[in-house]
């Protein structure tokens, strides 16, 4: 589903990824970790194309990114969900529109989209807050917007970069519950965190990062 | 998801420009009042210029050809020569000055002196014709070419026309058409680019919420529709904005200054072209929101 | 931290500045140019408004009274009276036409006919003044009143002047002026509008920076300087855009376009006028930030 | 130092907190926690005067804050060093400059500020990130930034609204050792947090809140 092969990526004044080599199966859950500044986020934006690698093949759901043309990008964006790490919510829309977003842009009628919506915000426990503004919201209140977006359309790939950041240890497990089950039912899911509690007996593969390289491939 | 098709529901495109114009109201307002501005601007530049028109279109109208008659020709003469003037394509009008009209003329002129004239035993003056012509004709070398055809007529001693005054009405016309044109360049030139500039600022203001949009894999035209559309409303906005303080401007002129200023009250007011101006900012609207999402890239 | 002053160094608001307009250039080049253009739009306007001033400054120039003298006046008392004219305040010129340059101008006039004045056994015309006043007393009662003066002195028959010419005279000249007044007040209406706006949505863009300084316990004189300079400093550059924008319409108007339009090779350039572009720049992109960050609040 | 007596904040369509009475001793060290959406934020931001109470007062430094006038802010708020949750880095300016404007906002000269700047920064492992815009930095690097910016200026009181969120669990235990240090030094610092692990044997107060209800004094 998602191929590094040999990747390289370096921002102006230093190299953020070193020759990274990783396959992840279609249907896998897999963790990202390793300090902060390590290259996490960096690895997920090479997935969803925000970056482009300075060598190295990259291919995702079986493209080939570097074939990619400037129009083809956002088709294949829709098959991949992102929980940003800096959120990324649409200031001036409210909680409802700004997961709305996600289906609107795929071209999704506005009769299918409520419905959808509304139970994917109840899913993250802000029913109540369909009509706030971002800036209304706590910090944990957007992230999981932010969740409910990247879910809502039922993408086959979720990115997920330190979701649980500013959440509390009760709610970081409902979240995680959220993500297994969508996980169990065919979606491919890569989530970047510092959290320990989440890492903790997951069974599931970790990729631990460190100043760009890879430590442990986890399999 | 897969199979949704692509298509973008119109009215979700409308609903989101108007969307985005209600909740920042005043910047936009601010936006559409500059546009008008520009346009009003526009429009009392063209009203200025189109009443300059008019008052240089009416002078060739005073501008008059003297024909002098030869002596002692018999009236059927004279009725030939004044038809064969006529005849000319080029005349507007040709009134005949009898030489006894002629002498009352400079008796009226020569006021209390005039009884010096009466010890004339004959009267000297000639017979003439005051011929108007038609004001495609009035320039220089057409008034020389349409003399020359003058005097080729019978019974014709002379032809005067005043060529310094045509000259200077000539001068007058080209003056007025010339700074005419170059203001309404300038001004054309201006309005588009404070409409461009004007939804490029508002367009740059979203960077980040197109970078989102793209990011969550929006094609360009979902993108770029509502700021069109956008751009096209607050152009259309400005428009109408315009269109209401021109009225308004009319009113003001034609009621309130035009007892103070005297020639204000024969100021025409080209209302024909007035109506444009919504479409106008419709129109530069979307030219600027097109140019100022044109480079926007994946 | 307690005791270091509220001073706040003004090489540094000025680094601030700079560095904010560097970092934002091209959206502030933008900017600047929209200021360029409306004041680009003024100056021409002021311009073509100047010249049509000098045009009908003019025309009173032109504007001339004829004195008729009584009939067998001797050299002694003509001289006298033309001296009376002159001592009048309101005349600026005064030439005296003889019996016999007036007949020599009636025979010019008259052309190939004049044989027939040959015929007169004494001249009739009246030897005349032509009085030429100062602009100032161009208008219809002091011209009325001047006349009046006029026939009070010595050996003066009759006094006469064109009352339609001199109304309509006075009709150009309001008319041009209140025209005049009129689009400088829009168009001043119009260029300080389109500066307000293009700070104030520099401003908007920066709400959220500035909140943050205000949590951060900046004052409202450190959050606003910075805008208040850079404001100041994309109207100058705006001023200079202009000023550079009117040099390159003058060149071009007076080396290539005066060719083709004669009448633009007497159009007069306000020069001293122009340099105060750039400080008019300044002033609107200060008076711009000033309103625009006004209500500010903590 | 901190006294909120029977204070309320709500907003349009709810109510945050809900009459809040309790104490912060000069020099002390507190610890709030509490669900997402539970008022964390809500009580911090009261402190720093971003928001105003309904009912009730609140005295910080000494100070009645409903007597202040709009221009007397700036200087209470330059007693207080505050993380905020959102960041909130002007994203024009570097990481030196956004640490440096909370000095230059007290009206410090050029040359003090240098060596105050790059010494914070290293304290917090940036010093190679001194000309990054935040742009430029990860999530945990923008976040140690904003700790600089709350910390250079030795401010009495220090606000941090969960300042671990995007940090890995190193880094975290640097930063809390760090501002252990500062309240050593007679700082008063008021921590929120869902972090488990940095509320485990703090032997410091915890504050518990609940749907803006006060759960446990802690005292
Ligand atoms: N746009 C950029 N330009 C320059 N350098 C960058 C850019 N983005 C990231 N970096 C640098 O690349 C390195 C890796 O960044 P990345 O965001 O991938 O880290 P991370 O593992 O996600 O860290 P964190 O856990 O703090 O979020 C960091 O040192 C960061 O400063
Ligand atoms: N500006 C606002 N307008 C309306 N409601 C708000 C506003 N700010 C916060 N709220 C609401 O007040 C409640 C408390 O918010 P607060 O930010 O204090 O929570 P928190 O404890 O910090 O949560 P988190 O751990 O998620 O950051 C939330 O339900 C939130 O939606
Ligand atoms: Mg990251
Ligand atoms: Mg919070």
């Amino acid at each position: 589903m998602i191929e590094f092969h040999g990747v390289t990526k370096a921002y102006e004044n230093s190299t953020a990824l070193r020759n990274l080599s990783f396959l992840i199966e279609k249907g896998e859950m897999v963790f990202i970790t390793g300090p902060s500044g390590a290259g996490k986020s960096t690895m997920l934006k090479l997935m969803y194309m925000a970056e482009r690698p300075d060598e190295g093949r990259i291919v995702i759901n079986g493209t080939e990114i570097e074939t990619l043309g400037d129009s083809d990008i956002p088709y294949l964006r829709r098959n991949i969900g992102v929980v940003f790490q800096d959120f990324r919510l649409l200031p001036r829309k409210t909680a409802f529109d700004n997961v709305a977003l996600a289906l609107r842009i795929r071209g999704m009628g506005e009769s299918d989209i409520k419905p959808l919506v509304n139970e994917t915000l109840k899913m993250v426990n802000l029913r109540h807050k369909t009509d706030s503004l971002p800036a209304a919201l706590s910090g944990g209140e957007q992230q999981r917007v932010v969740i409910a977006r990247a879910i809502v359309s039922e993408p086959a790939i979720v990115l997920a970069d330190e979701p649980t950041g500013n959440l509390d240890p009760d709610t970081s497990s409902g979240i995680m519950r959220i993500l297994k089950e969508i996980n169990a039912r065919g979606t491919t899911i890569v989530i970047a965190t510092h959290n320990r509690e989440l890492l903790k007996d997951t069974g599931r593969r970790i990729l631990r990062l460190d100043g760009g390289n890879l430590l442990e491939r986890g399999d | 998801m897969k199979g949704v098709t692509d298509r973008m529901s119109a009215p979700y495109t409308f609903k989101l420009a108007m969307d985005s114009l209600w909740k920042e109201k005043w910047i936009n307002l601010l936006s559409a009042l500059t546009i008008a501005t520009g346009l009003l601007l526009m429009a009392v530049a063209l009203s200025v210029l189109y009443n300059i028109q008019i008052a240089t279109r009416k002078l060739p109208e005073r501008f008059v050809i003297t024909v002098f008659l030869k002596e002692g020709l018999t009236e059927e003469k004279i009725r030939d020569a004044v038809s064969g003037i006529k005849a000319n394509p080029k005349v507007k009008s040709a009134k005949y000055i009898s030489k006894d009209a002629a002498m009352k003329e400079l008796k009226a002129l020569m006021k209390d002196s005039d009884y010096i004239l009466e010890g004339l035993d004959e009267n000297p003056l000639p017979a003439s014709v005051e011929v108007g012509i038609n004001k495609e004709a009035v320039s220089e070398p057409s008034v020389r070419a349409f003399s020359d055809e003058l005097r080729a007529i019978e019974g014709i001693e002379d032809v005067s026309y005043g060529e310094k005054l045509l000259s200077s009405i000539q001068a007058i016309k080209s003056g007025a058409e010339g700074i005419g044109a170059l203001v309404i360049i300038i001004l054309s030139a201006g309005i588009t680019f404070v409409c461009y500039s004007t939804v490029k600022i508002l367009f740059y203001r979203k960077k980040d919420e197109i970078e989102t949009l793209q990011l969550l894999g929006a094609t360009k035209g979902f993108i770029r529709a509502p700021f069109v559309l956008e751009g096209g409303l607050i152009g259309l906005a400005g428009g109408l904005a315009a269109l209401s303080g021109i009225a308004g401007l009319k009113y003001l002129i034609s009621i309130k200054l035009a007892s103070l200023v005297p020639v204000l009250q024969s100021f025409a007011y080209p209302s024909a072209v007035a109506v444009y101006l919504p479409v106008a900012g419709l129109f530069v609207g979307l030219l600027g929101a097109l140019i100022a999402i044109g480079r926007l890239r994946f």
